[in-house]
């Protein structure tokens, strides 16, 4: 069939749209570009409203919106144009649409210079985001994978602070490397599965792989050390974009640099990504090695959902608090995975949307007290709330929903990790999960410190800017996100449901481990 | 009576040497231009001994080859050397080291 | 039959629905937003007593309702669990809507004098905090299993959080809210964890049977954790012996409890609590979030039935947090912190009865402390808006005079407090001890000894504390009330307007006549049925939640048996205890200007003005202990982690600063290295293949 | 003999049309010259479109056989011309349309360079001239001929280099060019006469036929032979500018007029290359070991050995560079590196149409965003904009499509997908890992993430930073820009289209085993 799938539109329409804006006289761009971002949200709506996939898109699971054009032929294999999504890349899909238009609606105020520019690369960024969940071919997924460093890098390096520079290349370098890592590892898994696949289609390898025997010696390593040397390499890779401690230490100086909007979609959307594709790949195609494994794996999730907390108890910058919370939580979807039970990968993926929006929410929210007050220190501000009662009600809402309030998307999702987790292979379960689960105190204790701080006592201001109601626009994107949030809270199977149906394939059928520790 | 092809070897081996040591001593462009002739012809001695031993032809009209290139190869040194000497008031090679690291 | 039980949600839908429209509308009504609090509480109130009726069999037969009526999460393929929320309404919830909403409703109306005529601003969003206060507190009452309850027992913390916090603008409410938030979210964390073990080991948080017809159609954790220690079922028990594991989810859940219900050692954000304003306090303290951790372990009865050594710890903690909490109470300066004090420990006794198998006793006193509390604080506000809002009652004095309806309520709320005959606390007071002595002494001689052991620990320091109880009670009254003014305020203090008094009234006969529901040793001397609430509780359309049921479990299941004694003698010995503190109190403070006697206590006076140190030492792990660790975390990230990216990308460079002298820019060195390298590859693959080949 | 072109039956000479395509070309440039001697004149256009027309003849011929099949299997299959001297097959006219490309942006963009410079005519031709030794050196088939056309196409690159004759740095860059090419094409010559002592053949094929009947009666010398691949791997080291050959490639591209540097960095690189990948797969296959059984002289080995060193020696040595046109020499160093993985990573039980594929897309897709980058050089130059980094910054609000342009070439050089290079860096790496060489595969990511490093300093210092206002762009010289948005657009283009091309090379690459 030719190119003209939907989400060939969706990604043309980003495309196209972001070129024409950097076009654009800076004064539009903000409007155009939010408007040209409309298109892929209403188009995003109506897939999710047709939404007909069911089961794993890698596990041969029926596709909802699949198009395949050959591409490249390179020597023995095909790659192809090959595009689709199901129940997880469906939500993420709509993830980044919906925060892509908020967050170039909560740009409006910050961003002042090279506007064009600015909402230009931010366009492209929805195209490469959307293009890494709907990619099904290995070389298609990775060139948007990869492409979303390119705006990230100018966004991060124009418009952001005082150390932008070397935000900007740190984290350039820091994820490029990873994936030539990542790269090497599923390249051996494809070399070494011989003539049983014929592309690096992820469905093909991933299909190939649940057949015993496919896999070959690979230069003399026997297919079960290939498998782990394998999974390794992909999860280091995949584990900086999360990312998992101790592979971390890009993303607090990212966001700190980077200008609000734009840590909006590091934290909302770029961080998925790196779970999405461990979902894909180590938890999808070598689910049995990390299921021999889950000790070790589970032991990075746990420690970075506490040590995350920890570091985000010892900062003074909001975002810096928030960056290291999203390290916390985005251990719990590491959790969440390697429990590889239904409502363990479930609740992680689900986790994956609700991070995105909360975080998302929370971000803006510091960003909109920062437009106001210039500063993001604890210490500088205190009594917003005497000033800016809405934005601050909201900060509050968001707060919370962060720390796991009922009836808010965060505790669905963490209740359904635990509870993954609770009753699964790993060893200790109970134990581990108990641990990981005191992150959610930790959390409580430092937004709740900051926000008595901040928030609250007599108004007081160490900048000299006179702090008044924040504009209309930059508070309408935080109440549609509170009001997903909360959507999402109280009625979960919103996305869950389709969420299941592409998850439930991947559990095991006994939780006994495949095979034994190979460290 | 034929000389045995393995002197020819150590013959021009030792040229070669002799013109690689040259290239590493002098410093003279002239010099320098002139050892790199001496390899070239180390390389002659080979293609002729060596056609002589296989019985073809193809060795010595190779050197007849070489004999052109190291020619026209001499034209242009000179030329570049001439400006050199322009630009940099002399011909010696170390002189030249203004752009380096 | 489309009877009242379809309408019980909208017992809590109600305050919700206020709560919406207090926090968006509020600002355009007269009241701020207070009407729409007041309505729906009325109607809350109103269905609350139409459902309790039902439940009672006045509208026809006895009947119970228990039903999963909203899926939360559908679980999807096998093996995964579908969470559901529903409503369970059975005696004990019946009686639980009806006590919030009635004290909700009058606490609402009483806002009106204490914050309205005040003229505080920031209205709609107190109406609005207390509207969602209530919905969350009514909603978790008829929660009927183990998750639903968890995430409004959640709510009602952030309610206590927002309405604690209420006047942010100064330093001391935000913290206090941020302290009650961070120490009960800590229990709350053991109580997560049970959540998901319950779920993870029984797949179902149902607290009672949902039956269909007769037949079961989906069963209840308790039951079958019940089958399970029979044998009759097999759980996951995570490679713990079966009871073992029952303790453990037990003692987790309890976690919740102590956090909520303020019990030792994670009672201590309830006195700062008062930072709050006054009706929060009443609402707090008597009807919502402290009452909700007891409620808890009351409506999972069943469960904590299965495992004796949960209820001796519960009893223990009970009667510990008893007496300690009693002793903090006979030094407070202010108004407001005696009751906070005394809510503590009068919870205590409300642990205790749990522990010791006194479900009733628990659940009377419930009740009764519910109006009586509820009656002190409201009075304690009416005081402090007569002085303007100083609650220090060395400034206050004499009031009894100019505030006479303040004054009688507040003497009977206090005499119930105190427990003395024939006012509502003395009744459930004395049953709760009553209940811990019996079984205490019945087990001594069961194998279960130690648990026996344990319940008569807690009884006797229950027994102690009554005597602080009566004393700070009365200290409180006399102080305020009797002797002179002393000071101006107190001089001209005047009574309130009805919609203060008006409640203070209700409540007031309240406290005096509640106990009557349940006067066991009347009942024993007279031998007349009037052990009404005995009978409420004993009789029900769900088995799995009655007293039948659970006094079967507690002799057959944990093995806690009731020893042969009379009600009458404990309870002279309790009243006897009372009248003694009261009498105490006389002494010392109904005195025209009675001095501080605290210095007679010498070193034992600087550990109770202090509270034991219970705040100090919490302080510290927060802030001695963990920022440090936080602190020491960060800089190893910055150091360590960090510091090895870093130092990569420098060592490159300065590889690369070195590598770029190779090309020394002078041709013969050029030549040489080419030389070089031409005789090293040479030598390596030539030479050194000759030697190998 | 007559060949088959899409049908219609042509003489077998034919098939050198692009190659006759650049001499004629160069013969027109001294003809114009001749008839319009005087610089500054008309002439200079009907110079510069005389070479531009010749080299896209030439580019066009050759892509069109490509596409037709002339020389390939598709076709009548490789065309061996003066017996076998030459040979035209997918390969050779794969790097010609390399070559013709770079060619016809070279001398596109140095209409606007050569401005007022004398000796137009002799710049084109010499161009073109070097253009037809390295379409020469793509169809070398013997010995002889391949060390012909490489003089051929060096001793023009000697004078190109050293054209600004007043320019200190242009003479110098020509001498150290032309002294280090001196020795090297000694030791190739000396490698060579060792190879024809070993075995008594020139042509490729016979060279590999005879050796085997040697080594199968016995009368085989590895030492000598050894001792000749080697010298001729490092001759050739020399045109590919890969260490430890490549000391005269940071002078020459530093101190050469920008569009020379283009030229030889991209072309003349490539060239080397398509020799050494057809001279070592022809002659020195058995002797390497690629047919299987243990090799004589284990080039393969010496390769990955070189492509290590020459990587890591590159990119390091560019990473703390400061002057950008330096850094892009160097980089271009490492670049020879990356390519030469097509020789490193022939290991047994490896796909070696994949590897040499890579490396042969990599040179082509490098051909145009290094040309496109140096041709950036040339217009900063132009303008006046100074050579380091910091004499870059700011320069995007003054010229935005220039520094997007740049921006392409730059991310595409570190293997970002905004062009052909994030294919042709990840089909290496995919060759690293398909021969399971885990020490390229290594050296490959290392290098490439410090690449990321240098090459997006220049990014920053145009985006990034505020400019000084010293430099004032006033002219926007056409022919100039042009060269570099076509080369911009190409870059990109050769991402989605990468399909249209990838099979040639591959087919052309497994021809040769």
């Amino acid at each position: 069939m030719p190119l003209a799938g939907p989400i060939e539109a969706l990604l043309a329409v980003t495309l196209v749209g972001g070129l024409v804006v950097m076009l654009a006289p800076d004064e539009h761009a903000g409007k155009l570009a939010t408007v040209i971002s409309l298109l892929p949200l209403a188009g995003s709506l109506w897939m999710y409203a047709t939404f007909e996939g069911a089961g794993n898109a890698l596990l041969g699971g029926e596709l909802a919106f699949e198009s395949t054009v050959g591409w490249v032929e390179l020597a023995a294999y095909e790659l192809s144009w090959h595009v689709g999504l199901d129940g997880v890349s469906m939500p993420l899909l709509l993830l980044t649409t919906v925060l892509t238009t908020l967050a170039l609606v909560s740009s409006w105020t910050p961003i002042d210079e090279r506007e064009s520019q600015f909402y230009g690369l931010m366009l492209l960024m929805e195209t490469s985001l959307i293009g890494v969940f709907v990619a099904l071919d290995f070389f298609v997924w990775l060139v948007f994978w990869e492409f979303v460093l390119v705006p990230m890098y100018f966004l991060i390096g124009v418009w952001g602070g005082p150390r932008r520079r070397y935000a900007a290349i740190k984290f350039f370098i820091y994820t490029n490397v990873a994936t030539l890592v990542m790269f090497v590892g599923y390249a051996a898994l494809v070399f070494a599965l011989g003539d049983s696949v014929s592309s690096f289609d992820l469905p093909a390898v991933a299909q190939a792989l649940q057949v015993q025997g496919n896999l070959g010696t690979f230069f003399g390593i026997e297919p079960p050390v290939l498998r782990l040397v394998a999974f390794t390499l992909l999860f280091a890779g995949f584990a900086v974009k999360v990312p998992v401690f101790p592979l971390h230490t890009w993303l607090p100086d990212a966001h700190v640099e980077a200008p609000t909007p734009v840590s909006v979609m590091l934290a909302g959307v770029l961080l998925k990504m790196g779970t999405y594709a461990l979902l894909r790949f180590n938890f999808t195609m070598l689910s049995d090695t990390a299921l021999a494994n889950e000790g070790i794996i589970v032991a990075f999730g746990v420690f970075s959902v506490i040590y995350g907390a920890l570091l985000a108890l010892a900062q003074q910058d909001l975002k810096r608090i928030v960056a290291y919370s999203s390290i916390s939580s985005m251990g719990y979807v590491i959790v969440g995975l390697v429990a590889l039970t239904p409502h363990g990968i479930g609740g992680a993926t689900f986790q994956m949307i609700s991070h995105g929006l909360i975080s998302g929410l929370l971000f803006m929210a510091v960003g909109v007290i920062y437009n106001e007050t210039h500063t993001r220190m604890v210490g500088d501000i205190s009594g917003i709330a005497d000033r800016m009662p809405w934005t601050v009600g909201v900060f509050l809402a968001a707060a919370f929903g962060y720390m796991g309030l009922p009836f808010m998307s965060g505790f669905a999702a963490e209740y359904l990790v635990f509870l993954g987790a609770f009753d699964s292979g790993i060893p200790y379960a109970p134990l581990v999960t108990a641990v990981a689960m005191f992150g959610i105190v930790v959390v409580a204790g430092y937004l709740l410190w900051a926000m008595q701080r901040t928030l609250f006592g007599e108004y007081g201001l160490a900048t000299d800017y006179d702090v008044s109601r924040a504009p209309v626009h930059d508070v309408v994107p935080l109440v549609v996100l509170l009001v997903l949030v909360i959507a999402l809270g109280s009625q979960p199977s919103l996305v869950y449901g389709m969420i299941q149906e592409a998850t439930a394939p991947l559990v095991p059928t006994t939780l006994v481990p495949g095979g034994e520790l190979l460290w | 009576m034929a000389v045995v092809t393995e002197y020819y070897l150590l013959l021009s081996a030792a040229v070669f040497c002799i013109g690689l040591y040259g290239i590493l001593t002098r410093e003279s462009a002239l010099l320098f231009l002139m050892s790199v002739e001496l390899m070239l012809n180390a390389a002659n001695i080979n293609f002729v001994a060596f056609s002589f031993y296989w019985g073809n032809l193809t060795g010595q009209v190779f050197s007849l080859f070489t004999m052109a290139l190291a020619a026209a190869e001499v034209a242009v040194g000179i030329g570049i050397i001439l400006v050199l000497y322009r630009n940099f008031e002399g011909i010696d090679v170390t002189e030249a080291a203004t752009m380096r690291w | 039959m489309a009877g009242v039980y379809d309408f019980v949600p909208a017992i809590a839908a109600l305050p919700f629905l206020a709560f919406l429209v207090s926090l968006f509308f509020g600002r355009y009504m007269p009241k701020r937003g207070a009407e729409a609090g007041v309505i729906a509480t009325a109607g809350s109130l109103g269905l609350s007593t139409w459902t309790a009726l039902t439940v009672a069999g006045f509208t026809g037969p006895a009947t119970s309702y228990n039903a999963n009526l909203y899926t939360w999460v559908q679980g999807v393929g096998d093996g995964a669990l579908t969470l559901s929320l529903g409503v369970l309404v059975d005696p004990l919830a019946a009686l639980m809507l009806l006590i919030v909403s009635l004290i909700s409703f009058l606490v609402h109306v009483f806002s009106l004098g204490y914050m309205n005529d005040e003229g505080e601003t920031g209205l709609p969003r107190y109406y609005a905090g207390l509207g969602l206060f209530t919905a969350s507190m009514l909603a978790f009452v008829f929660s009927n299993n183990l998750l639903m309850a968890f995430m409004f027992f959640e709510l009602v913390g952030l309610c206590s959080y927002l309405l604690i916090g209420f006047w942010f603008r100064d330093d001391g409410p935000p913290s206090a809210a941020k302290k009650a938030f961070l120490v009960t979210r800590f229990g709350d964390y053991f109580f997560l964890v049970g959540v998901v073990g319950v779920f993870a080991t029984f797949g179902t948080g149902l607290f009672a049977p949902i039956t269909d017809g007769g037949t079961v159609v989906a069963e209840s954790f308790p039951q079958v954790a019940e089958h399970a220690l029979g044998g009759e079922a097999s759980v996951e028990t995570f490679g713990l012996e079966t009871g073992t594991w029952f303790t453990v989810l037990g003692l987790l859940v309890l976690g919740g409890v102590i956090g909520k219900s303020a019990q030792f050692p994670l009672h201590t954000w309830l006195p700062d609590a008062m930072e709050g304003p006054t009706p929060v306090s009443a609402l707090i303290h008597a009807a919502t979030m402290v009452a909700a951790g007891v409620y808890l372990v009351a409506r999972m009865y069943g469960f904590y039935l299965l495992s004796p050594q949960a209820l001796a710890v519960i009893a223990l903690v009970g009667g510990f947090t008893a007496l300690f909490a009693a002793t903090m109470g006979v030094v407070k300066q202010e108004l407001k912190q005696v009751l906070a004090y005394s809510t503590i420990s009068q919870y205590g006794y409300m642990m205790l009865a749990l522990g010791a198998g006194g479900y009733t006793a628990a659940v009377f006193h419930l009740t009764t402390h519910a109006v009586f509390k509820a009656l002190l604080f409201l009075g304690a506000g009416s005081v402090i808006i007569a002085m303007h809002h100083e609650e220090n009652m060395w400034t206050m004095g004499g009031l009894k005079d100019r505030m006479p309806v303040t004054y009688y309520t507040f003497l009977s709320g206090s005499l119930a407090l105190a427990g003395i005959v024939p006012f509502a606390g003395f009744w459930s007071k004395d049953e709760v001890l009553f209940e811990a002595l019996v079984h205490g002494l019945g087990t001594l001689e069961t194998e279960a000894s130690m648990v026996g052991t344990l319940l008569l620990v807690g009884y006797a320091m229950g027994l102690l504390a009554v005597f602080f109880t009566a004393f700070y009670t009365f200290r409180m009254v006399f102080l305020t009330f009797h002797g002179d003014a002393r000071t101006d305020a107190a001089r001209d203090a005047t009574e309130n307007r009805w919609n203060v008094t008006f409640p203070l009234a209700v409540l007031g006969i309240g406290a005096a006549t509640v106990g009557f529901i349940n006067m066991v040793p009347v009942a024993e001397l007279t031998g007349a049925e009037i052990e009404f609430l005995h009978d409420w509780l004993a009789h029900g359309g769900i088995d799995a939640t009655t007293t039948e049921t659970y006094s079967e479990l507690l002799h057959d299941v944990a093995g806690i048996e009731a020893a042969e004694l009379g009600a009458l003698g404990p309870g002279a010995v309790s009243l006897a205890l009372a009248l003694a503190g009261v009498g105490t109190a006389w002494t010392l403070y109904n005195v025209p200007d009675p001095v501080e006697q605290t210095d007679k206590l010498g070193g034992l006076k600087t550990l109770l003005v202090h509270n034991y140190y219970q705040d100090e030492y919490q302080v510290w792990l927060a802030q001695g202990v963990t920022v440090p660790l936080a602190r020491a975390a960060d800089r190893f990230d910055q150091g360590v982690v960090d510091g090895v990216v870093n130092g990569i990308s420098s060592v490159s460079l300065f590889t690369g600063s070195r590598f770029r002298r190779i090309q020394s820019g002078l041709v013969t060195n050029y030549a040489a290295l080419m030389t070089l390298s031409l005789v090293l590859l040479l030598i390596v693959f030539v030479l050194a293949g000759e030697v190998m080949g | 003999m007559v060949i088959d072109v899409a049908g219609v039956s042509a003489p077998d000479w034919v098939a050198l049309a692009p190659t006759f395509a650049f001499v004629a070309a160069a013969m027109l440039t001294f003809l114009v010259d001749t008839v319009e001697p005087r610089p500054g004149t008309s002439s200079n256009a009907a110079l510069a479109a005389t070479a531009v027309v010749g080299s896209l003849v030439a580019f066009l011929v050759a892509g069109y056989f490509l596409v037709a099949g002339v020389g390939q299997p598709r076709g009548t299959g490789a065309v061996s011309l003066f017996q076998d001297q030459l040979v035209v097959d997918g390969m050779s006219l794969f790097f010609v349309v390399i070559v013709g490309s770079v060619t016809a942006l070279v001398s596109l963009a140095s209409f606007d360079y050569l401005e007022g410079q004398t000796y137009q005519a002799e710049y084109y031709g010499l161009v073109l001239l070097a253009a037809t030794g390295m379409s020469l050196m793509a169809s070398a088939n013997s010995l002889a001929t391949a060390f012909v056309s490489l003089e051929l196409s060096s001793l023009p690159s000697y004078a190109l280099v050293a054209y600004l004759k007043r320019n200190r740095g242009s003479v110098e860059a020509g001498l150290k060019y032309f002294l280090v090419g001196a020795v090297s094409s000694s030791v190739l010559a000396y490698g060579i006469s060792l190879v024809y002592a070993a075995s008594g053949r020139m042509k490729f094929d016979a060279v590999a036929s005879t050796l085997s009947t040697l080594a199968a009666d016995g009368e085989f010398f590895p030492g000598i032979l050894g001792i000749g691949v080697v010298m001729i791997l490092l001759g050739l080291a020399f045109k590919t500018a890969s260490v430890p050959f490549h000391f005269w490639a940071p002078e020459a591209y530093e101190g050469a007029p920008a569009p020379v540097s283009a030229f030889l960095s991209s072309a003349s690189k490539a060239a080397g290359f398509v020799l050494a990948f057809r001279l070592f797969l022809t002659a020195f296959p058995e002797v390497g070991g690629l047919a299987g059984g243990d090799p004589a002289v284990d080039w393969v080995v010496a390769a990955q050995v070189l492509a290590v060193v020459t990587m890591t020696v590159g990119n390091f040595a560019a990473a703390t560079q400061e002057k950008v046109k330096r850094m892009l020499a160097y980089s271009s160093v490492g670049h020879a590196g990356y390519v030469l993985i097509g020789l490193a990573a022939l290991t047994q039980g490896t796909d070696h149409g994949l590897v040499l594929g890579a490396s042969m897309m990599h040179l082509l897709v490098y051909g145009f965003m290094n040309t496109g980058a140096f041709l950036f050089v040339a217009l900063a130059e132009h303008w006046g904009v100074g050579r380091t980094f910091q004499d870059f910054n700011g320069l995007s609000t003054q010229a935005p499509l220039a520094c997007a342009a740049m921006t392409v070439f730059l991310f595409s050089l570190a293997g970002l997908p905004v062009g052909g290079g994030f294919l042709s860096k990840f089909y290496l790496l995919l060759a690293t890992a398909n021969a399971g060489t885990w020490l390229l595969a290594g050296a490959l990511i290392v290098n490439s993430a410090l690449s990321l490093f240098y090459y997006s300093r220049v990014v920053k210092a145009m985006w990034f930073e505020e400019a000084d206002g010293t430099v004032e762009v006033e002219s926007y010289p056409t022919s100039l820009y042009a060269a570099v948005v076509i080369a911009a657009v190409a870059t990109v283009l050769l991402l989605p289209a990468f399909g249209l091309l990838s099979p040639s090379a591959f087919d052309a690459a497994t021809v040769l085993f």
